[in-house]
């Protein structure tokens, strides 16, 4: 399989100007193997898990509203409005590479600013409306986290230690994308001087051919991720057992039942009804508003 | 690996008697083919030794490409006839004259005995940065190097330009789509009719075509229909030397004029644009004004409207824009 | 005989060599000259595949029949002058831009630099060597040009004689400036070119007499 | 003279229009192979490393050459082969093998590591204070007796500021010269102008590439090459291998144009040779229109400025001349003599040049056909018209006032000439061409075409002095002249024979001449260069004649009683003045001057003949009578030819577009030689004119310093429809009383005639503005035409 795609300059030296499009279809059958995988592994061979009645009794239900707000208006528009970003760039990127052929270029840009804006306002809210740290990752979740991983290879049944607003694997997958859409975004940015706009005149020489060839190979490389990354999303939204997580970037809510059932109290705690955490979604990025909940207590 | 610009490199010579066997080898070879007309624009390419097909499919031999017969509405000519023959095929000269005007004009004798009109439409691009090799969009690589600043693009686009700044020089093809020209393209699998209009592409659409043929596929005919027969026609081809020379700028026009009003016009300029530029908004502005100097002076500030020059090609606008007006004014091709 | 042995080795294999072997040896005189081009080219690599060309051919040039070995991918200047001992026929670019090169195809001037060798089999070609007559008389053309005092360098002088042979074949009653025409495929950097239109005149003179 | 003023049929012409003249790329040789140049694709570099073993090790390829094994030459000079190429396209090794295409795919597989390093395609940067030299050494080669070296020039910061947008700065320039007081001129001038010019660089480009083909034999080299000047080549071949003459055999019979590019062959045709030695095959090095472009050498283009000051009777009163020159990557001085031509062109009351002229990294420039002179007319008769309408002058008339005549002078040191006949060229011209009715039409609009007319003046030096010539009367009763200039299609082969046939009466069929090969025993000869030859060698045959006719004499009296004075030559016969029936065939006298032997055989030499026409006539002893002489005519002054051209050009005002549809050429090159021949010079020497005016050009990439015009459709040198269907010609006809035939070298003159005349004429269907640049193409001519922003920079090359 290629990797790179080289190319000898006006000087008949060896440089690199990007990934090869194999590339691209190893990103898919990545995307597919696992798709396919989990989804066989989860019908085969987990184990029923117990029946929930047991859960909504509990002494640790009382107080706890039917509906408890999750994702707020702001944090949903910012999600779909980023969603519909990412699509288009994939789409305007691959398609013609598969032999869809059609002017992509500049929706291609325009739309990696828009991403660029959603991002940016995504930064502004998590850190001034939000609390950064409910995104942060303790040690104590990683070592539950790999026994969760644990069991759930091993296939035991036992009942599972509950996250707090955001589960371990929502977190991991959020900073996975993140690191690669910023990639994607920087790279993006410096090959805005290879196209005319409003602004400037294009200028393919502000950096050496060597040099443009790394942003170009970075650049393909984290649009390949994502086309991966965004299967995988798609493919967990769509899964049954996470419709109420789903539903709930729609309608912005969860129902107490599944907050006994997923969320461990001590670490998203509800009091009175409102709930003391909103916004956010897994992957793409959520924070916690309010005081990190290991330094909660409530008696 | 040093370059070396001389010596065609090795390739395998198939000479086709037929369309089918023509069609069937390029679809064997795939991307590894190539075509073979007059081999005017083929021969640079490999004595370049930068396009190195394995396989090359020599037209030569194909009778039914060679030709040209009226149809039921119009006239069909084969993709290999030579430009001579369409400059002095007698129908093509009474009733097509814009065409036979513009194959006269292109290179040489020489080159008009040998070139035929589906290579000089098929013909790829002369941006001599492209031409030189170098790794541009054009040739799969990451760069318009034409456009960089300071680059020399003299020869360039005003109008079209998508990454690529090149242009399309084909003399005959400004001709084709103002007659309204069908192209038959056969593959394996189906032969399509594509109007000339359509047949041409810009680098947005696929920025390594001039044409909408693909790998594959192979243009067999051109069909002019009667629609523009003995209409009104003007050429004009404005270049540095008068022979073996590309267009900087040329313009193609049919006119139809009842009572000293334009009734029906096409406008097409080469040179210009990565692809053979029709004017609609120029024919739309002229259609049912009279044959004047005015509706020629808006016919051409029509033309140049968006115009987007690069360092060293600014004078293409006033160029094109004089050449639309005077093919307005009515004066004869 | 080391010409010979160079061919053998570099033979493609297959069925199409052995014929090939017989045919070199057979045409003694295609041996020697078949020296100078692509003798060990990569053309030679592969075997040919089925439905390509055969390499060894007979060329009708200047009336005579000649067998020689052309590869697939060899122009007819090559040909000409590295093969067949043809120097006449000039190669000033070798692009298909100076008309050095020009020969008649079936009586039709075509630049030989850009003509593969292959797509000519079966057509008469007629180059420089081949107008005047067996003993020596020169062509109308050339009296012409030789009685205009002719050409400067006359390295264009070739390629622009064959175009003015085509031209008077076709239009013995040409304008000055029609015959410019005719002749606008051929360079010359002496800038003779009003002789170069003289000699012309006068050669469409003489076809007129003729006819 | 019976002969000279004749026009005749060349001696070569039949061979050249039946195919049958052998250029050098038309020769073979038992078991010849082919070479292939390795390029460089950097416009400056430093060879690291080459790794050939791949290359070597395919089959067929045998051997390959690298430029540690040519022979040292100086620091400046250029080298066949290099490992620090100066410029895009300079051969850095070369490979052979048993055919061109393995040749090729060999240097293809050769790897080769190139540092790239700072580059300079126009000399003005290089000025810059900060700006790159194209040379790590420097941008110039200072020349003096205490020591040549390279240096580095620049301007300062200042300079360029105060020069102003579009002007020529004027630093410190590195050579100057002045006449009068120039300042003192231009303050007394009723007019002064001053403008900013460009002249592009242009390739020669003949139609015949500089290919060669070499073997050895015993020791002895033969080489087939495509030269100007025969002997001389032979000569810088045997100085570039370290070769004794005699060990070279150079066969160059034809020479497909040169133009001044192949004046002794080229740089390149050293490498078949050493090649051949190398591998012991004789190896045939084709060069392609590429590498033609890239070797070829090439016109320097010039930025200049220039003050001109002039009476309001027309009188000019001073020139202030300031030419930067593009030199190339090794360098050029066209600038000195393009000085020379504008003073001599214009006879100024006083005069300063000032030049620069630095290396750059594009192609070798050398001599191009009137070098510097063709450029500073095209660039100075366009102004001269200016000062006219300024002045309100007839443009004729006011290069009359200030043409130069027989008391002329040229140069620095106000040398004085043989003879000029301008003003005659002038009037003459003015009748030919129609002057008076042609400028009425000036500016004349008919449809969307404006009528330009044009004038332009080109002198030329035209000839030297002190050659050898070299004649056998065989017994056959033929006189063979020996000629050791080339064939350049001239005609001088023949032309310069004449002068020997004349001088014996001998008719033109008994007379042949031999040239093209060394082996055939040639006399020193000059350069085939700089107008020299038919001045040169006129005189050289003609003072062989007169040695032979002596000897003729001799025997005859000797033979037949008298006093040689009284025998006369005629018809092939010496006979008595006063008894014709006293005679003697020269069949019978070259038969007795072999009996006699001695002086009459070529057995006793003068002592002031050249060693090469020595060994010649050496060679030749006993096989008739010799003449063998040295030019020692007096020659006082310097000899220069002159060339009025006249144009009339159609430009279309909505594309920019011109047609050249009239031109006259009228010389003054003394005694005309040969009409039909001085008539292709003139309109051959007037297209390449105009092509320097329309066309022709030179364009690089200014970020990778790569070459576009390497084509000949991107270079557009003109075709047969870009220059006017029907020529006139010219000739003063008065012979220069400086030299025994009176015939002055007319080879370059008529370019700067044909470019200053249509420039000239642009600018008059502009209505007299002069746009101050060549090449004059569309976009330049459409955007002055329209008011818009010009394409180029008023200082901007290689466009």
């Amino acid at each position: 399989m290629e990797f790179w795609r080289r190319a000898a300059n006006p000087w008949g030296q060896d440089v690199l100007i990007g990934i090869a499009w194999d590339l691209m279809w190893a990103a898919v059958i990545v995307g597919v193997v696992f798709v396919a995988g989990h989804a066989l592994y989860v019908k085969l061979l987990t184990p029923k898990q117990q029946p929930e009645a047991q859960i909504d009794a509990g002494p640790s239900a009382a107080g706890i509203p039917e509906r408890i707000v999750r994702h707020t208006g702001a944090a949903r528009a910012f999600h779909w409005l980023m969603s519909v970003a990412m699509f288009v760039l994939l789409i305007t990127a691959f398609f013609p590479v598969v032999g869809i052929q059609f002017p992509w270029v500049t929706i291609h840009w325009i739309a990696g600013l828009g991403l660029l804006l959603t991002v940016l306002y995504h930064i502004w809210h998590s850190i001034v409306k939000q609390d950064v740290w409910s995104m942060w990752i303790d040690m104590k979740e990683l070592k539950e986290g790999t026994r969760e991983l644990g069991r759930f290879l091993k296939r035991s049944g036992e009942s599972r230690a509950k996250a707090g607003k955001y589960p371990l694997d929502h977190k991991l997958y959020h900073h996975a994308i993140a690191v690669v859409t910023t990639l994607a975004i920087v790279t993006g940015l410096l090959m805005m001087f290879r196209v005319d706009t409003p602004l400037w005149a294009r200028n393919p020489y502000i950096l050496s051919d060597q040099l443009w060839g790394v942003v170009y190979v970075v650049h393909g490389i984290s649009g390949v991720a994502l086309i991966t990354l965004v299967m995988a999303h798609v493919y967990f939204a769509v899964r049954p057992e996470k419709w109420w997580i789903t539903l709930s970037m729609i309608n912005g809510f969860i129902g107490r039942k599944d907050y006994l059932e997923h969320h461990d109290p001590e670490r998203w705690a509800v009091k009175d009804g409102t709930p003391t955490a909103v916004s956010g979604t897994p992957g793409s990025a959520p924070l916690r508003e309010g005081i990190p909940q290991n330094k909660r207590s409530h008696h | 690996m040093a370059v070396m610009r001389d010596m065609i490199p090795a390739f395998e010579l198939f000479q086709p008697a037929s369309v089918e066997e023509a069609v069937a080898l390029l679809d064997q070879h795939g991307d590894d083919s190539w075509v073979l007309a007059g081999g005017l624009d083929s021969f640079d390419w490999f004595k370049d030794r930068i396009k190195r097909p394995k396989a090359v499919v020599d037209l030569g031999g194909v009778e039914r490409l060679r030709g040209i017969r009226s149809a039921e509405d119009g006239i069909e000519i084969g993709a290999m006839t030579t430009l001579t023959e369409v400059a002095s095929h007698s129908d093509i000269r009474e009733s097509y004259g814009l065409l036979a005007a513009a194959a006269n004009q292109v290179a040489t004798p020489q080159i008009r005995n040998q070139g035929t009109l589906g290579g000089n439409v098929s013909q790829d691009t002369r941006c001599w940065y492209y031409r030189s090799g170098w790794p541009c969009y054009r040739a799969d690589g990451n760069i318009c190097y034409a456009s960089a600043p300071n680059a020399m693009n003299r020869e360039h686009c005003i109008f079209g330009a998508n990454r690529c700044v090149a242009v399309n020089q084909s003399d005959t093809a400004g001709a084709l789509i103002a007659l309204d020209a069908q192209m038959v393209v056969q593959n394996a699998k189906r032969e399509r009719i594509i109007s000339a209009d359509d047949f041409f592409i810009g680098p947005g659409t696929d920025i390594t075509r001039m044409t909408v043929l693909r790998p594959g596929d192979l243009l067999t005919a051109i069909r002019i229909p009667s629609t523009w027969a003995g209409a009104d026609f003007f050429w004009e081809k404005v270049e540095d030397r008068k022979s073996w020379d590309f267009a900087l700028v040329s313009v193609a026009r049919t006119m139809r004029v009842t009572n000293g009003t334009i009734a029906q016009s096409r406008v097409v300029v080469n040179g210009v644009a990565p692809y053979p530029m029709r004017l609609d908004a120029v024919e739309a502005a002229v259609r049912g004004q009279p044959v004047s100097e005015e509706t020629a002076q808006v016919g051409g500030e029509a033309a140049v409207r968006r115009a987007k020059t690069l360092r060293h090609n600014d004078y293409k606008v006033p160029l094109m824009r004089n050449l639309v007006r005077r093919a307005l004014r009515g004066e004869a091709a | 005989m080391a010409d010979v042995d160079l061919i053998l080795d570099t033979e493609p294999r297959g069925v199409s060599r052995r014929s090939f072997i017989k045919g070199v040896i057979a045409a003694g005189a295609a041996v020697s000259s078949t020296g100078y081009l692509f003798r060990s080219s990569g053309a030679f690599a592969q075997a040919p595949a089925p439905g390509a060309v055969e390499r060894l051919v007979t060329l009708s040039v200047n009336g005579q029949q000649r067998r020689v070995d052309v590869t697939p991918q060899e122009t007819l200047a090559m040909t000409l002058r590295y093969k067949l001992g043809l120097t006449g026929t000039k190669l000033g670019c070798d692009r298909a831009e100076c008309g050095a090169c020009t020969v008649l195809i079936d009586g039709v001037p075509r630049y030989a630099c850009s003509t593969l060798t292959q797509s000519v089999r079966g057509q008469q070609i007629t180059s420089i060597e081949g107008l005047a007559d067996a003993n020596g008389r020169l062509h109308p053309v050339q009296r012409a040009v030789v009685e205009e005092g002719g050409f400067q360098c006359a390295f264009c002088a070739p390629g622009f004689i064959m175009s003015m042979v085509a031209m008077v074949e076709n239009n013995p009653n040409p304008t000055r400036e029609e015959a410019a025409h005719a002749l606008s495929g051929n360079l010359c950097r002496c800038g003779d070119y009003n002789k170069i239109l003289d000699s012309a005149m006068r050669a469409a003179q003489y076809a007129r007499r003729r006819a | 003279m019976a002969l000279i003023g004749q026009n005749i049929i060349p001696p070569d012409l039949v061979a050249k229009v039946t195919g049958r003249a052998k250029f050098a790329e038309d020769f073979r040789a038992e078991g010849m192979v082919f070479a292939k140049l390795l390029l460089s694709p950097m416009p400056h570099a430093r060879v690291r490393s080459v790794d050939a073993a791949e290359a070597l090790a395919m089959p067929g390829v045998l051997g390959i050459l690298r430029a540690d094994e040519l022979p040292e030459v100086n620091p400046q000079s250029e080298a066949a082969l290099t490992d620090e190429p100066l410029y895009e396209g300079e051969p850095v090794l070369a490979v052979a093998a048993v055919d061109e295409t393995t040749a090729a795919d060999a240097v293809e597989r050769i790897k080769v590591d190139f540092e790239p390093l700072p580059f300079v395609l126009d000399p003005l940067q290089s000025l810059h204070p900060k700006g790159p030299n194209a040379r790590t050494e420097g941008n110039y080669f200072f020349r003096s007796r205490e020591g040549s070296e390279f240096r580095t020039h620049k301007w300062t910061e200042e300079d360029f500021a105060a020069a102003g947008e579009g002007r020529l700065p004027m630093g410190e320039p590195l050579s100057e010269w002045t006449v009068g007081d120039t300042d003192a001129g231009l303050a007394d001038a009723d007019l002064v102008l001053d403008e900013t010019l460009v002249h592009q660089t242009l390739t020669h480009h003949p139609m015949e590439p500089r290919s060669a083909m070499a073997y050895w034999q015993n020791g002895k080299l033969y080489i087939h090459t495509s030269t100007q000047s025969t002997a001389q080549t032979q000569a810088g071949v045997a100085r570039a291998l370290d070769l004794e003459m005699d060990n070279v055999v150079l066969i160059g019979e034809y020479c497909g144009g040169g133009f001044g590019s192949k004046i002794r062959g080229s740089t390149i045709q050293v490498v078949p040779a050493l090649l051949s030695r190398k591998i012991g095959r004789p190896v045939m090095l084709r060069i392609t229109r590429y590498e033609e472009s890239y070797i070829g050498r090439s016109r320097p283009g010039f930025q200049a400025r220039v003050k001109m000051g002039f009476r309001s009777d027309g009188r000019a009163t001073a020139i202030d001349l300031y030419i930067v020159e593009d030199g190339g990557a090794y360098g050029s001085g066209d600038f000195g003599t393009a000085g020379a031509v504008a003073s001599l062109s214009y006879q100024p009351l006083n005069m300063r040049l000032r030049g620069v002229s630095l290396y750059t990294n594009t192609p070798p420039r050398s001599a191009q056909r009137g070098p510097g002179g063709a450029q500073i007319v095209g660039m100075l008769e366009p102004i001269i018209d200016k000062a006219a309408r300024e002045l309100g002058i007839d443009r004729l008339e006011l290069r009359r006032i200030n043409a130069p005549d027989n008391d002329g002078w040229v140069g620095p040191n106000r040398g004085a000439l043989t003879s000029a006949y301008v003003r005659e060229a002038l009037d003459q011209g003015k009748e030919q061409f129609g002057w008076e009715e042609k400028s009425r039409l000036s500016g004349q609009r008919n449809g969307t075409k404006v009528t330009g007319v044009g004038i332009g003046l080109s002198p030329f030096v035209g000839g030297s002095s002190g050659y050898d010539g070299l004649v056998v009367l065989r017994p056959d009763g033929k006189l063979y002249i020996h000629q050791g200039i080339g064939n350049l299609g001239t005609h001088s082969i023949a032309d310069t024979a004449r002068a020997a046939a004349d001088v014996l009466g001998l008719p033109w069929e008994r007379c042949e001449v031999v040239w093209g090969d060394t082996s055939k025993h040639l006399p020193w000869t000059s350069i085939q260069a700089g107008s020299q030859t038919t001045h040169a060698h006129t005189r050289a045959n003609h003072a062989a004649a007169m040695d032979a006719r002596r000897k003729l004499q001799e025997i005859a009296a000797r033979e037949l009683g008298g006093s040689p004075r009284d025998y006369v030559t005629s018809g092939g016969n010496i006979h008595h003045r006063s008894n014709r029936s006293q005679r003697m065939t020269f069949g019978y006298a070259a038969r007795r001057a072999i009996q006699l032997g001695g002086r009459y055989d070529g057995h006793e030499l003068a002592d002031d003949l050249n060693a090469m026409t020595v060994a010649s006539a050496q060679a030749l002893a006993g096989e008739g009578l010799i003449g063998a002489a040295k030019d020692t005519y007096s020659h006082e002054g310097g000899t220069w030819s002159f060339v009025v051209g006249f144009a009339l050009v159609e430009l279309d005002v909505e594309t920019g577009h011109v047609d050249l549809k009239e031109y006259t050429a009228v010389a003054d090159c003394g005694r005309v030689l040969h009409p039909r021949s001085l008539a292709a010079q003139l309109h051959g020497g007037g297209v390449q004119g105009m092509g320097i005016a329309r066309s022709q050009k030179w364009v690089f990439d200014p970020k990778w310093g790569v070459s576009f015009a390497k084509r000949f459709y991107t270079a557009r040198p003109p075709g047969i429809l870009d220059v006017p269907l029907e020529m006139q010609w010219g000739a003063v006809g008065i012979p220069d009383p400086q030299t025994p035939v009176g015939a002055k070298g007319i080879g370059e003159p008529p370019v700067g005639a044909g470019s200053a005349a249509i420039a000239s004429a642009i600018s008059d269907a502009l209505g007299g503005q002069c746009l101050c640049r060549t090449p004059l193409t569309t976009d330049v001519i459409l955007a002055a035409l329209e008011g818009r922003e010009q394409p180029y920079g008023p200082l901007e090359i290689h466009v």
